[in-house]
C-alpha cells in the first residue's frame, strides 16, 4: 500500500519534470537572454534570493490585506445576494460589469481617490479578489437544494441566521473554490499594482529586470511568487480537508475498498 | 380535552405549475385539528399529503383557501410547530455531526444554554436508540438511522404541533414500534397536537384520536374516521382490541373503495 | 518586381509622426517597400518585437537598444529621429507641483518623483539632471507611473514631481490646480551638443543583409519629415489623425528636430553611456562602438 | 398585482437597469465633484467621446476585436479548463502531477510574461491565446475538480450498476452532476478572459479596446478613456449573456429546480 | 427450478472507520439465492442491510469474505445485476425527466434503439402508475413517485439478478400490494432473482420464496425461512392462507427473540 502510493506519487512527478525539461530544451534551440531556461533562472535565484524576499514581503503584505477585505466583505454579500434572489438577481449584471473592468484601467480612477500609495494598491487588489469570492459565494448560497432552506424556515430562523447557519456551512465547498482563485488573483494583481504604480514590491523588480532585459531574474522573481503560491494552495487544501470533510466524505467509500 | 381548534384548514386548493403543465393537486381541503390531538392522515401515494403539510408548516403557500393556527392565518412557519420531513436524508445537515443536528431543533428555544441543548439533543438521541452515534455525521448512518435523528430533531424542538411526514418509513417493525410509543408517549407529556402522514393504515389507527383519508388528485378530504381508543395505546393490546379492527377496517375499506371509483387514472 | 517586406514596430510617439504620413500616403510602396506597421506599448516591447522576429525594424528612445545590446540582444541603432539641444530645443521635463513647495532641484530630495518606465530615458533624465545638485537617483523616491497618469498625480499630491513629454507637459503646464513649476528641461544636464532622444535600430544580421532597404526606408522617412516640417497644416492633421490629438493641443505641436539628417554617430550615443554610468544604470564602461550602424540615406 | 409586474419588468431589463444605475452613480460622483472634473468627467462628455468614436468607426473595430478574442479565449480555456479537471478527476497520478503546477503557474501575473511570450510567440494571435489560456483555465479547472469529486456516490453507484465505464460515468453522471458549478467557474472566467484580452492590447497589442484605451490615454482624451471603460463593463453582460444561454442548455435543470429567474 | 446457486456470500464481514472510530457492522453473513429465488431480508435498522447489498452489488468492498456471482468472485459491479437504492430522492438524476431515468436503466441494453428504449421506459412507467408524468422531473415528483420511478428503472434493466432495497418504503399501502404483484409477476415473467431488503415482514413472507433473517451488530444470518406457498401469489388468499399466517409468526418470533437477547443496546 505505501509502496503504491509512493510510485504513484513519483508518478505525480513526471509531468513536471517532463515540462522542465522541455523547457530547458526550448530555451538551449532559442539561445538568446530573451528566453532563459529553468537553468539561467536557478542561477538568477541563487544571486538574488535575498532581494526577492525582502521585495516579496511588501507584496505579500499588501496582497493579504487586500484579499481580507475582500473575504470579509464578499462572503457576507454573496450569501445575502444568493438569499435575497430577487435582489441577487438585479445586482447580479452589476456585478458582471465590475468584474469585466481591467485593473489596469482601474487604476487611474482608483488613484483619483485613493492616491498612489499602499491603499490604492489594497483597494485594487481587494477588487480582483472580490470577484471569484462574489461570484462563489453567490452562486453557491443561490442553488442551494430547496430542502435546506424549507428546514431553516420550518426551525423558524431569521434570514440572518439562516445565512449563517445553513447557506454559510453548506456554501462553503465552493467558498473555498473562490478562495482558492481570489489568493491567485490577489497575488496577481498585486504584481501586476506594483508594476503600474509602486515604489517597491517584487512586481517593480520585476519590471525593472525585464526592462533591462534581464529576463532570468524575472523569472527568479516569478518563481517565488509562484512558490508562495503553492504555499497558500497546501494551506486552503489542509483546511478544506479539516472543514469540509463532510463534503468530499463519498471519496473515501465509493470504489472497491 | 376541551374541544378548542389549534389547527384548521379551510378550502385549501394547491395547483403546481401553470399552463400546460399545470396540476392541480389540492382540491379543497377542510379539517381542523383540536389542542391535544393525534391526527393521522393517509392517502394515495402523490395526492398532495407532503405539499398540505407545508402549507399547514407556512413553508409554502396554496393556490386559495385559509390555514389557520390557534387563531391567526398562516402565512410564514408560525411559532410553535415543528415539521419532521419525509425527505430525511436531505433535511440533515452533512456538516454538523448528529448532536448537534439535533440539537439544531432548539435552536429558537429561548432560556437554554448552549451545553444544555446538547445535552437535552443527546438526551433524544437515546431515546431514539442512537445513544452511541452522537459524534457521528448523518452520512455515516443508515437510512432508519438518519430518519431516528430526524425525528429526534423534530421532538427536541417541543412544539405545539408537531408535522410528521412519513417519519417512520424506513425503519424495521420493532424500532417503529418503539418509536410509536415514544411519539406517544412525549405527544402526551408535552401535550403536543400531533398530525402524522403515513403510509401503514395499522400506524394511522395505532397512532391516532382520528384518521383523515384523503382522496387522489385533485385531493379533497374523503372521510374521517373517530378511533375511540382513548390515550392509552398499547402494541398488544391496542392492536387486538375490537374497536381498533373495525376502525382499521373501516379506513381500509374508505381507501379502497377511493380506488373502485377511479381504476383508470395513476395512483 | 515584388517590394522588399519591412516589419516595422514603434511605440506612439511625435517623432514617428512622418512614418505613419508616409504609410498613409502609400510613400514607402512607391519606393519599393512593402512596410507592415505594428505598434506595440512601450521600448523593451519594441525590443522584444524584434528579438522574437515579429519585426525587423524599430523605433524607441535610445535607453532600451543600449540595454538590449548590454543584455546580449544584438541590435544597433540606425537611424536618429530626434535630439534635444541648448538653449531652447529641449523635449523633456522635470516639473515639480507648486503644492509640493519644491523650487528647485535640491529640493527633490526625499520626494516621490514620477518615471514613466524602469530603465527608461526618463529614469536617465532624474538621475542626470539632480546630479547637478549632488543627488543621487536614491536620493529621490521613484514612482512609476504611465505618462497619462501623471498629471492627475500630481493635481492629486500623489506625487510631487515627475518627468514628462509632449502633450502631457503641454497640458500640466497649462493645469493651474498643479501650478507646475520647471526644474530642469532636457534629458541631460548638459546638451550643448545635440542629445540622441530617438532612435530607429535593427537587429546586426537585418542591417547585414537588409542595407538597402534600410536606406530606402530613410530616405522615405526624410522626405516625408521634410515635407511636414514644411506645411504646418499637414503637420497638424497629422499629429489630430495619427497622434489622437485634439486640433488645440495640434496646435502647440513640434516634431523635436534639432538635426535636419537622419544621420547617427557613435559619438551620440557614447554621451548617453557615460550619462547612463554616471547614473549607475551601467555597471562598467561601455563603448559605443558595436551599438550604431548609421544607414541614415 | 401592480407592483408585481413592475418588479417582473425590472427583472426583465435587469441588465438594463444596472447599467443605468453605474451610470447614475457615476453621475453623482461626478456632480458632487469628489474628483476634477477634468479626470473624472460627467456622463454626457464621456457619451461625446463615445458618440464621437462610434462616428469615426475605431470602436466598432476594436469592440468586434475585443469581444471576439474574449469569446474565442473563453471558449478554448473553459473547455481547457475543463479537460483538465476531467483528466485530474480519471487520473489520480495526473492530479497529483499537475494540482501543483496549476498552483505554481497560477498566481503568475501575465504582464510579467508577456516579455518572454512575445519572443516565443510573437505579436500575433498566439500570443492572445497565450495570455488569456494563462488566466481564465483556472475558474473552469479549479471548480471543475471540486464539482467532480463531490457528485453524489448514490448517483455513481447507480451508474455503475449498469456497468457503465469510467468514461460513461464521467460523461453521463459526473459531468451534468458538476455542470452547475462548472457554469459559475466559466462565469468568473468570462470576466477575466476579457480582463486579459483587454490588459494583452494594452501590453502587446496592435489593435482592439486595450490598445485604444491606451493610446486615447496618451492623447489625454479623459472622456473617451471612460466611454472605453464603459464598453469594457457592458461586453461583461454580453459575454454573461452567452454563458447563461450555454447554461440553460446544459445546466437548466438545475437552474429551475433551485426556482431561479430565467 | 434448478437448484443451481446464482449468489453466494461467504463469511461477509464490514468494519467501518478506524481505531477507536471503529464500527463492525457485519459480523461474518453467509448465504446463497439460487436462480430464479426470491429472497426477502429483514433485520433490525442500521444492522447492516445496505451494507451487505452494496457489498454483493459489487458496490463497496468488505473487510474479509467473499461474494460470487455465477460462480464468479464479485470485485466490481458484475453484468446482469440491477440496484433499487434505498436513498431513491438522491439515486435519481435532477437532470434527467423521469422518462430518461428510466431509460437510463437500459444503458448498457444492446440492440436497443435510444426511441425503442424511450418507448420501453414509457411502458415502464405506465406500470409502475406514472403514465402521465414521464416528461416532469424527479424533484416535481413525491417522495412515493420519486421511490416508483427509481423501481421502474430497476426494472428497465431486466437484471439477471436485482437487489431490492426497501423500494416500497414510501409509498402507501394500496400501490404497495400493486407494486408487490408487479415485482412478483415481472421477476417470473423475466426469470429474475430477487433479493429484496423490506421493513415489513407481511411483504417479506407474501414476496419471498425464503425469508434471510439478521441479528443485529455485529450481523450475522439469525434465521432462515423457507416460504411453502409457490411462486403464485395473490393479495387476498395468500395473506389468508394459514401458512402464510405461520411463517409470518414464525418471522416476527425470530426478530422479537433477538430483541429478548439484546435489550439494552441501541437498535
Ligand atoms: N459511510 C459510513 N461510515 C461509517 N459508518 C457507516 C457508513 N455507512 C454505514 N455505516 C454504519 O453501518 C451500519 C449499517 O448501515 P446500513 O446502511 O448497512 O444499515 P441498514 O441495515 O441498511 O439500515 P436501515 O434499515 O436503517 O437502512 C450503521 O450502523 C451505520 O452507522
Ligand atoms: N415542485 C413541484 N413541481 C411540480 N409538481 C410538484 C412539485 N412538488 C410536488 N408536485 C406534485 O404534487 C403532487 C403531490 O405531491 P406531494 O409530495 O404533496 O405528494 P404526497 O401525497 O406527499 O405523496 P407521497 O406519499 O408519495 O409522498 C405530486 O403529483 C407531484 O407530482
Ligand atoms: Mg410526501
Ligand atoms: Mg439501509
Amino acid at each position: 500500500m505505501s509502496l503504491s502510493r509512493r510510485q504513484e506519487s513519483l508518478r505525480g512527478l513526471i509531468l513536471p519534470v517532463a515540462i522542465l525539461l522541455a523547457w530547458q530544451v526550448l530555451a538551449w534551440r532559442a539561445s538568446t537572454p530573451l528566453f532563459p531556461g529553468p537553468w539561467q533562472v536557478t542561477l538568477s535565484i541563487w544571486k538574488f534570493y535575498p532581494q526577492i524576499v525582502g521585495q516579496i514581503g511588501y507584496t505579500l503584505m499588501r496582497a493579504a490585506s487586500g484579499f481580507l477585505v475582500a473575504a470579509a466583505l464578499m462572503i457576507p454579500l454573496g450569501i445575502l445576494l444568493g438569499r435575497l434572489k430577487t435582489v441577487g438577481a438585479i445586482v447580479e449584471p452589476i456585478m458582471d460589469m465590475l468584474a469585466t473592468l481591467p485593473p489596469p484601467a482601474v487604476i487611474p480612477v482608483v488613484m483619483l481617490f485613493a492616491g498612489t500609495g499602499d491603499a490604492a494598491k489594497i483597494s485594487i487588489i481587494a477588487y480582483a479578489a472580490a470577484v471569484p469570492l462574489l461570484m462563489n459565494t453567490y452562486e453557491a448560497s443561490k442553488t442551494l437544494h430547496p430542502m435546506a432552506n424549507l428546514v431553516a424556515r420550518s426551525l423558524r430562523f431569521s434570514r440572518l441566521e439562516t445565512m449563517l447557519r445553513i447557506d454559510l456551512p453548506a456554501s462553503l465547498p465552493m467558498i473555498a473554490t473562490g478562495l482558492r482563485l481570489a489568493v491567485a488573483s490577489a497575488l496577481l494583481v498585486s504584481v501586476t499594482a506594483e508594476m503600474l504604480l509602486a515604489t517597491n514590491g517584487i512586481g517593480v523588480f520585476i519590471q525593472r529586470q525585464q526592462e533591462n532585459f534581464q529576463i532570468a531574474n524575472g523569472l527568479a522573481a516569478i518563481a517565488f511568487i509562484s512558490i508562495v503560491g503553492l504555499i497558500i494552495n497546501n494551506l486552503v487544501f489542509q483546511l478544506e480537508k479539516r472543514w469540509l470533510f463532510w463534503h468530499y466524505r463519498s471519496s473515501d467509500t465509493h470504489g472497491n475498498g | 380535552m376541551a374541544m378548542d381548534v389549534v389547527l384548521s384548514a379551510q378550502g385549501l386548493t394547491k395547483t403546481y405549475g401553470a399552463g400546460k403543465d399545470a396540476l392541480q393537486v389540492l382540491g379543497g381541503i377542510s379539517f381542523a385539528v383540536n389542542r391535544g390531538e393525534f391526527v393521522s392522515v393517509v392517502g394515495p401515494s402523490g395526492c398532495g399529503k407532503t405539499t398540505l403539510l407545508f402549507a399547514i408548516a407556512g413553508l409554502q403557500g396554496v393556490t386559495s383557501g385559509t390555514v389557520t393556527f390557534n387563531g391567526r392565518p398562516v402565512t410564514a412557519p408560525p411559532k410553535g410547530v415543528a415539521v419532521v420531513f419525509q425527505d430525511y436524508s436531505r433535511s440533515l445537515f452533512p456538516w454538523k455531526n448528529n448532536r448537534d443536528n439535533v440539537a439544531f431543533g432548539m435552536a429558537r428555544i429561548q432560556g437554554l444554554s448552549a451545553a444544555q441543548k446538547r445535552d437535552k439533543a443527546q438526551e433524544m438521541l437515546d431515546a431514539v436508540g442512537l445513544a452511541g452515534f452522537a459524534d457521528k455525521y448523518p452520512w455515516q448512518l443508515s437510512g432508519g438511522m438518519q430518519q431516528r435523528v430526524a425525528i429526534a430533531r423534530g421532538l427536541a424542538s417541543q412544539s405545539e404541533l408537531l408535522l410528521l411526514d412519513e417519519p417512520l418509513a424506513a425503519v424495521d417493525a420493532q424500532t417503529r414500534a418503539d418509536m410509536q410509543d415514544l411519539l406517544l408517549d412525549l405527544a402526551i407529556r408535552f401535550k403536543q397536537t400531533c398530525v402524522l402522514v403515513t403510509h401503514d393504515v395499522e400506524e394511522a389507527v395505532y397512532m391516532a384520536d382520528r384518521v383523515v383519508v384523503l382522496t387522489r388528485r385533485p385531493t379533497v378530504v374523503d372521510h374521517e374516521i373517530v378511533i375511540e381508543l382513548g390515550k392509552k395505546r398499547d402494541q398488544i393490546t391496542t392492536r387486538e382490541d375490537p374497536r381498533f379492527l373495525a376502525a382499521r377496517h373501516d379506513v381500509m375499506t374508505s381507501i379502497r373503495g377511493q380506488r373502485a371509483h377511479a381504476p383508470a387514472s395513476a395512483a | 518586381a515584388e517590394n522588399t517586406k519591412l516589419r516595422f514596430a514603434y511605440l506612439l510617439a511625435d517623432s514617428d509622426l512622418p512614418i505613419l504620413v508616409a504609410q498613409k500616403n502609400g510613400d514607402f510602396a512607391k519606393a519599393g517597400l512593402d512596410v507592415e506597421l505594428t505598434e506595440v506599448q512601450g521600448g523593451p516591447a519594441v525590443v522584444a518585437a524584434i528579438a522574437s522576429g515579429s519585426a525587423d525594424v524599430g523605433y524607441a528612445s535610445p535607453v532600451p537598444p543600449i540595454n538590449a545590446r548590454l543584455n546580449g540582444i544584438n541590435v544597433k541603432m540606425v537611424m536618429a529621429l530626434g535630439h534635444e539641444v541648448d538653449p531652447d530645443k529641449k523635449f523633456s521635463w522635470l516639473v515639480a507641483s507648486s503644492a509640493s513647495g519644491i523650487t528647485d532641484l535640491a529640493g527633490l530630495k526625499g520626494k516621490k518623483v514620477a518615471v514613466n518606465a524602469n530603465g527608461s530615458l526618463c529614469v536617465l533624465t532624474l538621475a542626470d539632471q539632480i546630479a547637478k545638485v549632488g543627488l543621487k537617483i536614491d536620493d529621490v523616491q521613484q514612482v512609476v507611473l504611465p505618462f497619462p497618469q501623471q498629471e492627475a498625480a500630481l493635481e492629486q499630491g500623489a506625487i510631487d514631481a515627475t518627468c514628462t513629454v509632449n502633450p502631457f507637459y503641454a497640458s500640466l503646464s497649462k493645469n493651474k490646480a498643479i501650478g507646475a513649476k520647471v526644474l530642469a528641461e532636457g534629458v541631460l544636464a548638459d546638451e550643448r551638443e545635440p542629445v540622441l532622444n530617438d532612435v530607429i535600430f535593427a537587429t546586426d544580421d537585418y542591417v547585414a543583409s537588409n542595407g538597402p532597404a534600410l536606406k530606402t526606408f530613410g530616405k522615405v522617412l526624410f522626405d516625408t519629415r521634410q515635407k511636414l516640417l514644411a506645411d504646418r497644416s499637414a503637420m497638424e492633421a497629422a499629429a489630430v489623425e495619427f497622434l489622437g490629438l485634439t486640433p488645440e493641443a495640434a496646435k502647440d505641436f513640434t516634431l523635436p528636430v534639432v538635426k535636419r539628417e537622419l544621420t547617427i554617430t557613435e559619438a551620440e550615443v557614447q554621451v548617453l553611456l557615460d550619462a547612463m554610468k554616471r547614473a549607475d544604470m551601467l555597471t562598467q564602461d561601455m563603448s559605443a562602438k558595436d551599438m550604431v550602424a548609421n544607414m541614415a540615406p | 398585482m401592480d407592483g408585481f409586474s413592475a418588479f417582473a419588468l425590472l427583472l426583465r431589463f435587469r441588465a438594463l437597469v444596472s447599467f443605468l444605475i453605474i451610470v447614475a452613480v457615476w453621475q453623482l460622483v461626478a456632480a458632487l465633484g469628489l474628483a476634477p472634473e477634468k479626470y473624472f468627467p460627467g456622463i454626457p462628455a464621456i457619451v461625446s467621446g463615445f458618440l464621437g468614436m462610434v462616428a469615426n468607426g475605431e470602436l466598432a473595430a476594436a469592440e468586434w476585436r475585443t469581444l471576439l478574442r474574449a469569446m474565442l479565449g473563453l471558449a478554448g480555456a473553459s473547455l481547457l479548463g475543463v479537460g483538465l479537471a476531467i483528466l485530474s478527476d480519471i487520473s489520480p497520478a495526473f492530479r497529483r502531477g499537475f494540482a501543483p503546477i496549476a498552483a505554481l503557474i497560477q498566481p503568475i501575473p501575465p504582464a510579467a510574461v508577456v516579455p518572454m511570450a512575445v519572443f516565443m510567440l510573437g505579436l500575433g494571435p498566439k500570443l492572445y491565446a497565450f495570455i488569456i489560456i494563462l488566466v481564465t483555465v483556472w475558474p473552469p479547472y479549479f471548480n471543475g475538480v471540486a464539482a467532480l469529486a463531490s457528485v453524489s456516490d448514490i448517483q455513481i453507484r447507480s451508474g455503475q450498476m449498469l456497468g457503465l465505464s469510467r468514461w460513461q460515468i464521467l460523461r453521463q453522471i459526473k459531468l451534468p452532476a458538476a455542470m452547475p458549478e462548472i457554469f459559475a467557474g466559466i462565469r468568473y472566467a468570462s470576466t477575466i478572459s476579457l480582463i486579459a484580452v483587454v490588459v494583452a492590447e494594452m501590453l502587446a497589442g496592435h489593435d482592439g479596446l486595450g490598445f485604444l484605451l491606451v493610446r486615447k490615454a496618451f492623447a489625454i482624451r479623459i472622456p473617451e478613456v471612460y466611454a472605453l471603460m464603459f464598453v469594457c463593463a457592458a461586453n461583461g453582460l454580453v459575454l454573461n449573456a452567452i454563458v447563461n444561454a450555454a447554461r440553460w442548455q446544459l445546466a437548466g435543470w438545475h437552474l429551475r429546480m433551485t426556482g431561479q429567474p430565467a
